[in-house]
């Protein structure tokens, strides 16, 4: 399968959700889904990974910073030459995400770092020990967001 | 007496400094007498930051300090992340610098292979592999070394092209430690698949069928060995790989003597690449004019490191950094693999099973950085005070 | 009243500082060697010897947990059983100082000192690599012991005399590797199980855990246990020699003998891979054992006929 | 009388000298470096470098071991760790810094998750900058450490000292 053939299939996948999502297509080898509802995430990563095309590259989060009420995250899915980038907003503040695990047991170390370095909730994940950070690290500072500042650590 | 202790005893920790792994990373496997049963991992020993210190530099100064995120695969970070910008920018960097990075990727792929080789048969303590493997590894890394002046972070590309150029002698160089490695590699195939103690070690061990692989997310050889067909040169061809296709090495076994014959298998391919390339090396400028803030955007790249799959995302918001530079490494979707595979092994299989994924913690672990104004300012300054110390300590010399 | 020459045999030679001495020398001959197969230049000639003194020299740390008696006891106690046996083995050539009927048992046994103690030193600092590693060192002795002793005690059934000078001088005009060539293989191997050589270093696994048994000794404690294992290469060359080896009549041949049969060994060394654990196990439970009882039972048939 | 006991110490105390700088026991910690210099400590004991030659010998416990080679800026989680692998070590022990991040931080200075080098956590008595430094800079920076221990005016603990680049 191209590119071409694999997102054209992937847009299918996703059209079953459209009454939710929009697509768009930045470049030709890549296809940006605007998941809207969280109860979506699952399933449509559910979807994809029953077509082969589940394999999750990437978790990215963007932090537009303090001003914006809501955080941005990317789930990345490679499937060959193609790149599928289902983009998910949770709100900064007490924000939470399904868990992929149940569906790709690699997400898990993604998802941990998502919560530590961003601070979003993950439901549903078995061990949300540190992975990165130090053991003495202050609790709800998350060192990625665009607000984080140095000057908590040498308080402690 | 403390003769009522649990029938689960213990819990061995290996890492972060422990002799198996040279790079820190904490794994701690409870056993039973001899049995692994559980595993736990915890990475962050050699946490340092790398994301955040990227957003607080320029897309310059970034080159340098991705390079440093690993010091076995530099090379190929510092690729993805000028492919990445440079995309970014809508600048191409000339085919004969393309041509350039994928042979300086494809050597640093035969250096890190061989450092794993060795690295492996130590684990399994059998150092006379160790030591042959890494003498023939001084070959590879003198060509780097004379190719780009340095033995680990060479410092190859810049962005919009590389800095080093191959002329008649290196090219004369380069072919005679090829032909000498490729004989090696066999000399070590051969080893590898008949030495039959050492294969008492590899064989039937840590076996991942291919659905595990696929459901754990196994990447790069782990993942080839386990015939899964997942490589990115193959896949999605990057800077040259496009002119100079590569065949993927599978194997159908999915146990460490198939990772071993998989890598070594990849060795075959990147000498008759490194070859072809020297032979067909197309002319054209090293390196084109590359501007100083880059567009807004968001671009994906992806590369094949000597370890699997390395995923960049960026997002540049036009001015003179990035901002947000994510970079996902090969071995942290091969860590999951580990800590399933290592329970119901034994203990003195776990460091081999550890190093079959050739594990790269440097990798996996990046830093933050101080993402304060004054701070960077400081920084500068002792930059500054630094140069300005070398001058005048020079000038006193010169009295 | 005693003379001064047994104290002089204990202190000087054949026991003492002598075998210490020759110990050390093949303890350096050893790592050269290997490092020579390896490719590289390896230790200098005193390398041994300055490493005894460093560590002698060095603070000793005493974990809390452990007892203390034991471990500053178990190291001499292994270092001295080491020494003892020197006295019933022709060293160098020279008859035994020490002989009685049945000598080859006690000196068998006091060679296992070193791996009594070894194992007794690592359960007693109670670190998780030391536990680790003396139940290794421990299992690693039910599995090459018995061969090994059965080895050796071929040849005594051959000879008829459990005391090893007798063998040594009737090994002098038969060269018993010809005539048991499995004993001699099986004794050979057991001796570098004996002393944790390669493929036999599962116990002390630098890759899986850390030091092993000796992981918490640091100074004079790991000095002994090092002098105890130099002193048992020689001797236990020194009885494979004499007895396998057509005798070891003059130094001269005690040296070519002990060392051919080193270079043998470190040939296995630097070509093999670590045997796991239940690997060793299996492999002296399954061929070592059998091949000896084997060779026993050839040895009684060609009695009877 | 008293002559003589001095000469017996002296003559010990030269034998103990002789012992530590000929024997040498190295345990290696990385504390978050990027494996460039680490890897360069493993070829050392490679045939090409051998360090075997000078006594060097890589040990796995701490308890054994004479000289910490330490690479990378420290991070934080790695503090600890070293501090504690420090402590477990028995004296006399020296403590080499190895690579630019070892020294100072190197690319990763001002990092908030890493101490900016080892001697802002340990006693540093040797540093060996480069990134990463040759594996023959690392021999000579071992053995430039290990003279400064016979050499007259510090007998008992060396001063730190700067070990400079081996020219490439």
């Amino acid at each position: 399968m191209n590119a071409e053939e694999i997102l054209t299939l992937a847009s299918s996948i996703v059209s079953s959700w459209d009454w939710a999502t929009e697509t768009s297509r930045p470049n030709p080898k890549q296809l940006d889904v605007k998941v809207n509802s969280l109860q979506e995430l699952v399933p449509i990563v559910v979807g994809l990974r029953v077509k082969r095309l589940g394999y999750l590259s990437a978790i990215v989060c963007l932090d537009p910073g303090p001003e914006s009420k809501e955080m941005e995250v990317l789930y990345h899915f490679c499937p060959g030459d193609a790149v599928i980038a289902l983009r998910v907003r949770v709100p900064r503040e007490n924000g939470a995400l399904p868990s992929l695990c149940e569906v790709i047991p690699g997400a898990e170390v993604f998802e941990r770092e998502l919560h530590e370095m961003f601070g979003v909730e993950i439901t549903g994940l078995h061990t949300p020990d540190r992975l990165y950070l130090p053991d003495d690290w202050p609790a709800n500072v998350y060192p990625m967001r665009k607000d984080f500042d140095p000057n908590v650590l040498s308080a402690n | 007496m403390e003769s009522k202790r649990e029938p689960e005893r213990f819990t061995i920790a290996i890492g972060p400094q422990h002799p198996a792994l040279k790079e820190p990373g904490s794994f701690q496997f409870t056993v039973d007498g001899e049995i692994v049963t559980k595993a736990y991992v915890r990475l962050g020993y050699a946490h340092r930051g790398i994301e955040k210190a990227a957003e607080q530099r320029n897309w310059i100064q970034d080159l340098y300090l991705l390079e440093r995120i690993c010091g076995i695969c530099s090379h190929i970070h510092a690729t993805a992340y000028c492919l990445a910008v440079e995309q970014l920018a809508h600048v191409e960097a000339s085919a004969r610098a393309q041509a350039i990075r994928v042979l300086v990727a494809e050597l640093e792929r035969i250096h890190s292979h061989f450092l794993w080789i060795g690295v492996s048969a130590h684990e399994a303590g059998f150092d006379t592999l160790f030591m042959y493997s890494w003498r023939d590894r001084e070959t590879v890394m003198d060509l780097l070394e004379g190719l780009t002046g340095n033995r680990v972070n060479y410092s190859a590309n810049v962005l919009g092209g590389v800095k080093c150029d191959i002329d008649g002698e290196q090219r004369t160089a380069i072919l005679k430690g090829m032909d000498f490695l490729e004989k090696r590699a066999r000399h070590y195939l051969d080893v590898l698949t008949n030495d039959g103690m050492f294969l008492q070690r590899t064989r039937g061990i840590a076996v991942m069928s291919r659905t595990q692989a696929e459901v754990m997310g196994a990447i790069g050889p782990t993942a080839r060995a386990s015939n899964v067909a997942r490589d990115v040169r193959v896949e999605s061809p990057y800077a040259a790989y496009k002119q100079y296709p590569v065949t993927m090495a599978l194997d159908t076994r999915g146990d460490l003597e198939a990772r071993f014959v998989v890598r070594v298998n990849e060795l075959f391919e990147s000498f008759r690449l490194i070859r072809l390339i020297l032979d067909t090396l197309p002319e054209g400028e090293l390196m084109v004019r590359f501007p100083r803030r880059v567009p807004a955007g968001e671009v994906v790249m992806r590369v094949e490191a000597p370890r699997g799959e390395l995923f960049y995302f960026i997002k540049s918001n036009g001015s003179d950094r990035p901002e947000r530079l994510k970079v996902r490494t090969p071995t942290i979707c091969n860590i999951t693999s580990v800590i399933k595979l290592a329970v119901g092994h034994q203990l003195a299989d776990v460091p081999m099973i550890l190093a079959g994924i050739d594990p790269c913690f440097s990798c996996n672990d990046r830093t933050v950085q101080l993402s304060h104004a004054e701070d960077g300012s400081s920084c500068m300054m002792k930059w500054e005070d630094l140069r300005r110390h070398g001058i005048e300590h020079y000038q006193g010399l010169c009295k | 009243m005693i003379g001064i020459w047994p104290i002089l045999a204990l202190m000087v030679f054949p026991g003492g500082l002598f075998i210490l001495a020759g110990g050390l020398v093949y303890e350096w001959a050893d790592r050269k060697l290997l490092a020579l197969l390896q490719n590289r230049v390896g230790p200098r000639w005193f390398q041994p010897l300055a490493d005894t003194v460093k560590l002698l020299a060095k603070e000793e740390i005493i974990p809390e947990k452990a007892n203390k008696l034991l471990f500053i006891g178990l190291p001499v106690v292994a270092l001295a059983g080491g020494l003892t046996a020197a006295l019933y083995v022709p060293m160098a050539g020279i008859k035994p100082v020490y002989s009685f009927p049945g000598d080859l048992i006690v000196t068998l046994y006091l060679l296992s000192l070193l791996t009594l103690c070894l194992g007794l030193a690592g359960t007693n600092t109670l670190d998780r690599f030391s536990m680790i590693g003396a139940t290794r060192t421990l299992t690693q002795v039910f599995s090459y012991e018995a061969p090994f002793l059965l080895a050796l005690l071929i040849p005594a059934a051959t000879v008829g005399s459990w005391q090893i000078g007798t063998i040594a001088a009737y090994a002098q005009s038969h060269w018993l590797i010809l005539v048991q060539p499995v004993g001699f293989v099986v004794a050979l191997i057991g001796l570098m199980g004996k002393l944790e050589m390669p493929p036999f270093d599962a116990p002390e696994a630098h890759t899986e855990i850390s030091a092993g048994a000796l992981t918490e000794y640091s100074g004079r404690g790991l000095a002994f246990f090092h002098l105890a294992r130099a002193v048992e290469l020689i001797i236990g060359l020194a009885l494979v020699a004499a007895i396998y080896l057509g005798g070891v009549s003059n130094p001269l041949w005690f040296l070519a003998k002990t060392l051919a049969l080193l270079f043998v060994m470190v040939g296995i060394q630097s070509l093999l891979t670590r045997l796991r654990i239940d690997q060793t196990v299996g492999l002296w439970w399954r061929y070592g054992a059998i091949l000896v009882l084997v060779q026993w039972l050839v040895l009684i048939l060609v009695n009877r006929i | 009388m008293d002559r003589k006991v001095g000469l017996w110490k002296e003559t010990m105390q030269g034998l103990k000298t002789w012992a530590r700088v000929n024997s040498p026991w190295v345990l290696h910690f990385n504390s978050g470096s990027c494996n460039g210099c680490d890897i360069e400590i493993l070829a050392t004991l490679t045939p090409r470098f051998d360090v075997e030659r000078f006594g060097i010998k890589l040990q796995a416990s701490p308890r054994q071991a004479d000289i910490l080679l330490c690479t990378g800026p420290v991070t934080r989680q790695a503090r600890e760790r070293l501090l504690r692998i420090y402590g477990q070590m028995p004296e006399p022990k020296f403590v080499v810094a190895i690579g630019s991040c070892a020294l100072s931080g190197g690319v990763f200075q001002g990092c908030y998750n890493v101490m900016d080098g080892v001697d802002h956590v340990i006693p540093v008595n040797a540093f060996i900058p480069g990134c990463p430094p040759r594996p023959e800079a690392i021999i000579d920076g071992v053995v430039k450490l290990l003279s400064s221990l016979s050499a007259p005016t510090s007998k008992t603990q060396p001063q730190p000292l700067e070990v400079e680049k081996v020219s490439v």
